[in-house]
């Protein structure tokens, strides 16, 4: 039959971290039968291009990025004050001494004490509100919280994709023992209860980290960078694995070993262009579960620490107002959701691209 | 009457990119205990008549018309309710790969009984009596063992010939074959094709055995039909084309026989790939790749019409005869030095 | 089949002793000085030094390891906890079945979600019901569980009040004085915990079984049975779905020991003292043994249940039992 | 100020003074009124439904529990030696004979204390209470099985303690013999009658007695009350039964006939609400800070539900006098700098009220020097603070609370210059590494609640040098000045007025001079209870709902 009846619904199925696992033996993203230089590269945009939702999802991702670290300086600098500035004088509602709710104009002097005569007194607006009792600024936190979340999760994602990518590469070209030692180390990581297990090392290793920035990152981040990467190659280390393993039958690759390349440039130049595309989807997927699990680790409080702003960060003292200013909830919630819905939607439409047969 | 009557068929398939016409105004007729061949290679359509026969295209997205009378009721227009009494009990089908084509997790035993079961009002242990006998009428040893064994515990063969004993154990009307020895080594294939026609002269079926192998075809069928492109290019009985085949892609499909003599020079070799079914070539479609391809063969689709000296042997070229004789002849005596 | 079982088990035996060894070096090679958090408030001399050998601190690391194991195997005992010296066995034996309650509800929760959504989106692909059901999915895969619980509690728990907030009962034998106790109880207080811990999953799940079966309807044994002559529902039913649930199974091992740590956020949303709720109190008490325990027993579960999974799965699939 | 602040009680007394005649003067004016609760409509019986949120009780195990809400259900299953009366404060926190018949004998230079115990008490068994019982407290306190956290409380007692310090059973110093009950002390200790009132030693059967509890470093979750009630039934992690003691014939009340402490650890907002509901009489554990504006203005304060009382006690930052603390100008520049409105804000309204002093406000002596600002200026902490950047390690707790407090610290000593990193611990753990002297940290988050109202529990056990040892300190300050040191021993041997007012003199001139600590706050109890629920009373010593009290409307 000729392929083009096949079913397209098939396409855009499994996404899921286990269940492209599952589903690893098989060819995953379709064996790209030869990288055609530039039409394949063509075709996979000219498909791509068609994908609107995906489209969607990465315009929505490049603005994120935009808002994260471009938007928020000016965000800052247009309301006179930062993200960890505190108000805890003045951003409180003087009945109730709660956080004040979105849109509140306030007078504060400097430090985000009360106004006192002789003292410079200024005017802030706090478009979100105030994010709890210390009386931060919710909008400027969120902006902020992008910054954070976006670097843990694709710091998260390089790590893990580097190491995943290496090994795979390694146990598939290689075979073998190594191929052996390397799949049993991987089916030891999957065995253990990752989850449980980064939340006790965030916790028990993580704070020795925290002061490993790099200079460029905010604290913590390189923590959770190092302890969600190093659990989470495993999955690009299957995937990989298993491209190598089928490709490294082709003809082509035979060709390459017959006239004495090495193998060294036999995985960079003839292996690694076949990889370019599962490595480019699943990063994006990855992503998407990273900036859930950054979330979920902050929430717990065993993330981002003090006082940096990150969405889980901010999620979690958010049930603090359960019952007074249930919106704080909804705020970092919907930022998670969106990023994550925009790298889903992105990897979904860049499978599709890269493979519109969307065989597994 | 014929005992299958194929008119005009068409079959198309709505895609994403546009329509694929998967099978363009195809028609043959098939005579009870006669062997019908089609060949073509991959892509040109054989496999999907027959689908299409069988209504066992997805429904969605596929769009089908003309006709396929089985004993003066048309498959294609009728109740899915009939289609299925027909499906199995008077046509049977046998599949390209035995490998795939039975269900891992049943056993062969009761794959076979559901065949049975579901055209036949008889208990289950009477369905495995009957299952028993076929898997022995087509040379499974020890087949009362084995009914109660999985596909994956069966070698390539084997499971062809459990496919075949599926195919039979409700003695239908026509068998259609599809490609049912191309996944099978070479001994295998002879096996099989051997038991097929030992089985056609027991059940005195129709059959229709789909092929790219001319050589197939030369052994088991009685006409032949050669598609290309979704079109029927040329169709007659075996001894007239294989005596003097009317259509360059005839001669190489059977300039691609496999030679024993190496020396002899190729005459036609099929040069390039089968064009898209999306965008057929304007033309005869095969005129791309066309050796002694000319002007008219660019413009004007050649209609199948019968040839001079065999009204039953039609063709689709806009080549004279003279050179059709000449090149037919080269070929044949090739084949014949080869064969000899 | 044998010999498949026997691998399985060696291998199991194998991951047991790896994954011990890692906690090991991780829980107590690497944080400073057990032995004076084994101490607790009163930290003299003399109980640092009978800590110490207690711990066995005071031999080489891997003695200390064997004791470990030695005390795990044939002892079955996980030590003691630093912050209320309760035995960390019965510790896990109150919080596993929480969190074992949580987890295998959550997956009945999301198969019984996610089998008739994918098969039904599968059978009729592009239909209204398939479209809305792929933007569950995308919502599913994207929201996260601690906002969607938080949400859910607030929402139907304290705005609406027809669920509980928050808090779990004990289905069987609650203890005395326990605020509720009994099965529709229990069953009342985990629906909002079932569907919040469910809804990731059973987005995945309604996407994998809708491709599964996608995949399978086009398999050649589906054409085969229809060439028979099979109906439609037969072919679904003996043909399609027991084929394409056969990858569902082994997922759902691999999903129960990954929901083992998810159920963390679900525990925390909704104060359900289980694994993970006592796993992030032990983490935040400095209390490395229950830390380790739950570690240990965590990773226990999900061998076993793999084990289990893999017999299942070779139970049904024919092909991984016969060879 | 509960579920957050572990209850340190005070650690051996070094070279205190004669306590009893400063702190009890007139003890034996309390008169104990009847059985019955004061309260007007009080009705007694029925079972009271409570909730302990966010947090359940260390132990049950008298020998054992060192928690201010484990001693607050202690309270009303034991009778000690010596009791605090079923009252608001004042009356509440002055102790009153209760297992003894009288105040003890004081002889041989104030080492022996000769007890008289009441004739006919019983446990809820029925086994008879003797001096027998008391011993069996202290004996089993001493068992190194225990391991118990009381050891320290009566080290001075002799035989208590090995040469090497180690505790020893039976303790050879006190001796039981029929209803009297003689404790030798190594050397004299005016304190030891508070101490006695600890519940540590709640008298218990003795070995071989029916329901004599086992040795174990578990402890035990159910034992015989001697007080009005007895815990008849607790699961670690889950509920906690407690029943009236019917054999208890004393003078303290007993309104409901049983208490369920129904669920621990529970949601803090799904307990209000069900508080709000009626479905629970009452939450021990607390309120979420945001409920307390709207509760009290729905119900005013100490009127019908929502009630607010001060408690003896501080909260203040531990500067690490060892560490970057050193610098006496850097401590007040924390102190100038430190907003101490905003750190009673982050706890909601009616939290407390704002200190830059040591000694609680409602404490007998505090003198208020208005040192420190309570809102931050940080023009003056800056010039005292000098230029140039610093980093310190603070330590807090993991409530959200305790989160903010830090990051508001943060944020307050960072206008100085201070970079502060937070680190977060459960609550004991905190202070645990906060007692240890070697754990690396500038600033420790801590409050401190009165064991017993007298100065001395606050200035020497906090502040003292000598007191420093490698861990298990409460000088979380790590102060260690030989002048105040000695005024501090001065000002304990002290007595009557004079004492009280050297104290007050004593604080305001070491926060003056020497800031060891920044201190913010003096903590109010705040509860709330259902509609369903009344006798409401405050007990000072405990901090909380008097849970004997306590009844259904």
């Amino acid at each position: 039959m000729p392929t083009s009846e096949r079913d397209r619904e098939v396409l855009g199925a499994q996404a899921g971290l286990a269940s492209a696992v599952a589903v690893e033996t098989g060819s995953e993203l379709g064996e790209i039968e030869q990288v055609r230089a530039r039409g394949y590269w063509e075709q996979v945009w000219r498909r791509f291009r068609r994908d609107k939702v995906a489209i969607g999802g990465g315009i929505f991702i490049v603005l994120l990025f935009l808002i994260a670290f471009a938007g928020a300086p000016l965000a800052k600098d247009w309301l006179g004050h930062g993200p960890n500035d505190v108000y805890p004088g003045t951003a409180l509602d003087p009945q109730t001494q709660l956080p004040v709710g979105p849109w509140a104009h306030f007078r504060s002097g400097p430090g985000g004490l009360p106004c006192v005569s002789g003292i410079p007194c200024k005017s802030q607006l706090f478009i979100l509100g105030a994010d709890s009792q210390l009386g931060r600024d919710e909008f400027l936190r969120l902006l902020y919280g992008a910054q954070t979340s976006l670097e843990v999760a694709i710091g998260a994602t390089v790590l893990s994709m580097f190491l995943g990518v290496l090994l795979g590469a390694i146990a598939g070209y290689f075979g073998g023992v190594i191929d052996a030692l390397i799949s049993r180390l991987t089916e030891i990581v999957m065995a253990f209860p990752i989850l449980l297990f980064i939340v006790a090392l965030a916790s028990t290793v993580g704070p020795r980290l925290n002061d490993f920035t790099l200079g460029i990152f905010g604290k913590g981040v390189l923590t959770l960078v190092f302890v969600i990467g190093l659990f989470a190659w495993y999955y690009p280390a299957r995937i990989i694995r298993a491209q190598i393993l089928s490709l490294r039958e082709k003809e082509f690759v035979e060709a390459a070993r017959m006239v004495g390349a090495s193998d060294w440039r036999i995985i960079r130049s003839h292996l690694l262009p076949h990889l370019v595309a599962p490595i480019i989807v699943y990063s994006s997927l990855i992503i998407a579960q990273n900036v859930l699990l950054e979330a979920g680790l902050s929430f717990l409080g065993i993330g981002i620490p003090l006082p940096t702003a990150s969405w889980g960060n901010l999620l979690s003292s958010a049930p603090d107002y359960y019952l007074t200013q249930p919106w704080l909830m909804l705020w970092p919630g919907f930022a998670v959701l969106l990023a994550t819905l925009a790298f889903n939607l992105l990897g979904d439409g860049l499978r599709d691209a890269f493979d519109p047969r969307g065989a597994h | 009457m014929a005992l299958l009557d194929v008119k005009d068929l068409k079959t198309y398939f709505r895609t994403d990119d546009g329509i694929v016409k998967a099978v363009d105004g195809v028609s043959f007729s098939v005579e009870k205990g006669q062997t019908l061949g089609i060949v073509g290679e991959s892509g040109s359509g054989k496999s999907v008549t027959c689908l299409t026969i069988m209504g066992l295209n997805p429904k969605k997205n596929t769009i089908s018309s003309g006709e396929a009378r089985f004993k003066d009721e048309d498959l294609l227009h009728m109740s899915p309710r009939r289609l299925r009494q027909i499906r199995g009990n008077d046509i049977a089908m046998i599949f390209q790969d035995p490998m795939t084509s039975l269900n891992p997790v049943h056993k062969i035993g009761d794959q076979l009984a559901e065949a049975v079961l579901l055209h036949q009002d008889v208990t289950k242990k009477q369905a495995k009596t009957q299952a028993l006998e076929l898997l022995k009428a087509v040379g499974i040893p020890r087949a009362e063992r084995r009914l109660g064994d999985y596909p994956h515990q069966f070698s390539g063969g084997m499971r062809q010939r459990v496919m075949i004993a599926m195919a039979l154990v409700n003695d239908p009307d026509v068998l259609i074959a599809d490609e049912p020895t191309t996944a099978l080594d070479v001994t295998t294939q002879a096996q099989i094709l051997t038991l097929m026609n030992n089985l056609q002269k027991d059940f005195d079926s129709a059959i229709i055995i789909i092929t790219h192998d001319l050589g197939v075809v030369a052994e088991t069928a009685d006409d032949v039909v050669v598609m290309y492109a979704a079109e029927v290019v040329e169709q007659g009985s075996v001894d007239s084309i294989f005596r003097r085949p009317h259509m360059p892609y005839t001669w190489g499909l059977l300039g691609s026989l496999p030679r024993l003599d190496t020396d002899l020079e190729r005459l036609v070799q099929i040069k390039g790939q089968p064009p898209s079914l999306l965008n057929p070539p304007q033309g005869c479609r095969f005129h791309p790749r066309c050796p002694y391809v000319m002007d008219i063969c660019k413009k004007e689709d050649p209609p199948l019409k019968p040839v001079t000296d065999d009204p039953a042997h039609l063709a689709a070229c806009h080549l004279d005869e003279e050179t059709k004789d000449r090149e037919a002849q080269k070929l044949i005596e090739g084949t014949l030095a080869a064969a000899s | 089949m044998i010999r498949y079982l026997i691998r399985r088990l060696l291998w199991a035996v194998v991951l047991f002793v790896a994954i011990t060894i890692i906690t090991y070096i991780i829980f107590f090679m690497i944080p400073t000085d057990p032995a004076r958090k084994a101490c607790g408030q009163l930290v003299t001399p003399a109980c640092v030094k009978s800590a110490r050998h207690y711990l066995g601190l005071d031999r080489p690391v891997y003695i200390q390891y064997y004791k470990f194991l030695e005390r795990l195997v044939v002892h079955q005992s996980l030590g003691r906890s630093f912050a209320n010296r309760q035995n960390i066995n019965s510790i896990i034996g109150r919080a596993a079945p929480i969190t074992a309650s949580l987890v295998f509800g959550g997956a009945v929760t999301w198969l019984l979600l996610a089998i008739p959504i994918g098969i039904l989106s599968a059978l009729r692909p592009r239909t209204l019901l398939d479209r809305s059901a792929m933007v569950f999915v995308l919502v599913g895969i994207s929201a996260h569980p601690v906002w969607i619980g938080l949400i859910f509690s607030w929402f139907f728990g304290y705005k609406l009040g027809i669920t509980p907030i928050a808090g779990y009962c004990e289905a069987f034998s609650p203890p005395q004085g326990a605020a509720c106790g009994g099965v529709v109880q229990w069953f009342y207080h985990m629906i909002l915990p079932w569907i919040t811990f469910a809804i990731l999953f059973a987005a995945l799940y309604v996407r994998m079984i809708r491709a599964n079966v996608m995949e399978t309807l086009n398999e050649d044994y589906v054409r085969t049975a229809r060439a028979k002559g099979a109906p439609e529902s037969r072919v679904m039913f003996k043909h399609v779905l027991r084929n394409a649930m056969l990858p569902v199974v082994t997922m759902l091992g691999m999903d129960i020991a990954l929901g083992l740590g998810g159920a963390v956020f679900t525990e925390s949303v909704y104060s359900l003292h289980g694994l993970g709720q006592t796993l992030v109190q032990s983490l935040s008490g400095d209390d490395l043994p229950t830390t380790q325990g739950i570690v240990v027993f965590g990773t226990l579960a999900i061998i076993v249940f793999n084990l289990i999974v893999d017999l299942l799965y070779a139970f049904i699939d024919p092909r991984i039992r016969l060879t | 100020m509960h579920k957050r602040l572990w209850l340190s009680v005070v650690a051996v007394a070094i070279g205190a003074a004669l306590l009893v005649a400063a702190g009890f003067a007139s003890p034996a004016n309390s008169s104990i009124s009847g059985a019955k609760s004061s309260f007007a409509g009080a009705k007694t019986g029925g079972t009271l439904r409570l909730n302990m949120s966010s947090s359940d009780v260390d132990y049950i195990d008298p020998a054992l529990a060192y928690y201010q809400l484990s001693w607050d259900i202690l309270y009303i299953a034991c009778r000690p030696l010596l009791n605090y009366p079923d009252k608001p404060s004042p009356a509440g926190s002055r102790l009153f004979p209760d297992g003894a018949a009288a105040f003890p004998k004081v002889s041989n230079g104030g080492k022996l204390y000769t007890f008289k115990i009441r004739s006919g008490m019983k446990f809820s068994n029925g086994v008879p209470i003797t001096a027998k019982s008391y011993k069996a407290a202290f004996d089993r306190d001493a068992n190194p099985k225990m391991e118990s956290p009381a050891v320290p409380f009566f080290s001075d007692i002799v035989g208590a303690t090995d040469a090497q310090g180690n505790p020893k059973t039976p303790v050879s110093g006190v001796k039981a013999k029929g209803l009297t009950l003689s404790v030798r002390l190594t050397k004299a200790g005016p304190d030891i009658l508070s101490r006695m009132a600890m519940l540590f030693f709640c008298p218990v059967p003795a070995p071989g007695q029916k329901g004599a509890p086992s040795v174990t470093s578990q402890g035990v979750n159910t034992f015989p009350g001697s007080g009005p009630y007895y815990v008849a039934a607790r699961t670690p992690g889950g509920p906690i039964l407690i029943k009236r003691n019917k054999f208890y014939k004393g003078p303290r009340p007993h309104n409901a006939s049983a208490i369920s402490v129904v669920s621990v650890n529970t949601n803090v907002d799904t307990s209000f609400t069900q508080v709000q509901r009626g479905e629970i009489n009452y939450d021990m554990g607390g309120l979420p800070p945001t409920a307390h504006a709207g509760l009290a203005k729905k119900y005013g304060i100490n009127k019908q539900r929502y009630f607010v009382h001060p408690v003896i006690a501080t909260r203040y930052l531990g500067l690490n006098n060892q560490r970057l603390f050193r610098n006496t100008k850097l401590r007040k520049a924390v102190n100038y700098a430190l907003d101490r409105k905003g750190m009673i804000n982050l706890r909601g309204a009616y939290a407390g009220h704002p200190t830059d002093q040591l000694l609680p406000s409602n404490l007998r002596g505090y003198k208020n020097a208005g040192i420190f600002p309570f809102r931050p200026n940080f023009t003056q902490a800056k010039k005292l603070a000098g230029s140039g950047s610093r980093s310190a390690v603070m330590y807090t707790t993991t409530s959200p609370i305790g989160v903010n407090q830090g990051t508001l610290v943060q944020a307050d000593l960072k206008q100085i210059g201070i970079d502060v990193s937070v680190s977060k611990f459960g609550t004991g753990t905190m202070y645990k590494k906060c007692g240890t002297k070697s754990e690396a940290f500038d600033i420790c988050n801590v409050g401190w609640i009165a064991d017993y109202p007298d100065p001395f529990d606050f200035m020497n056990v906090l502040l003292s040098g000598e007191s420093i040892h490698d861990s298990n300190n409460n000088n979380y300050s790590y102060f260690n000045n030989a002048k105040y040191n000695r005024q501090m021993d001065a000002a304990a041997r002290l007595f009557g007025p004079k004492r009280f007012s050297t104290y007050g003199s004593l604080d305001t001139t070491i926060m003056k001079n020497a800031a060891p600590i920044a201190a913010w706050d003096n903590d109010n109890d705040r509860e709330f209870i259902s509609g369903k629920t009344g006798c409401y009373t405050n007990q000072p010593v405990y901090g909380l709902a008097d849970l004997a009290l306590l009844c259904l409307k």
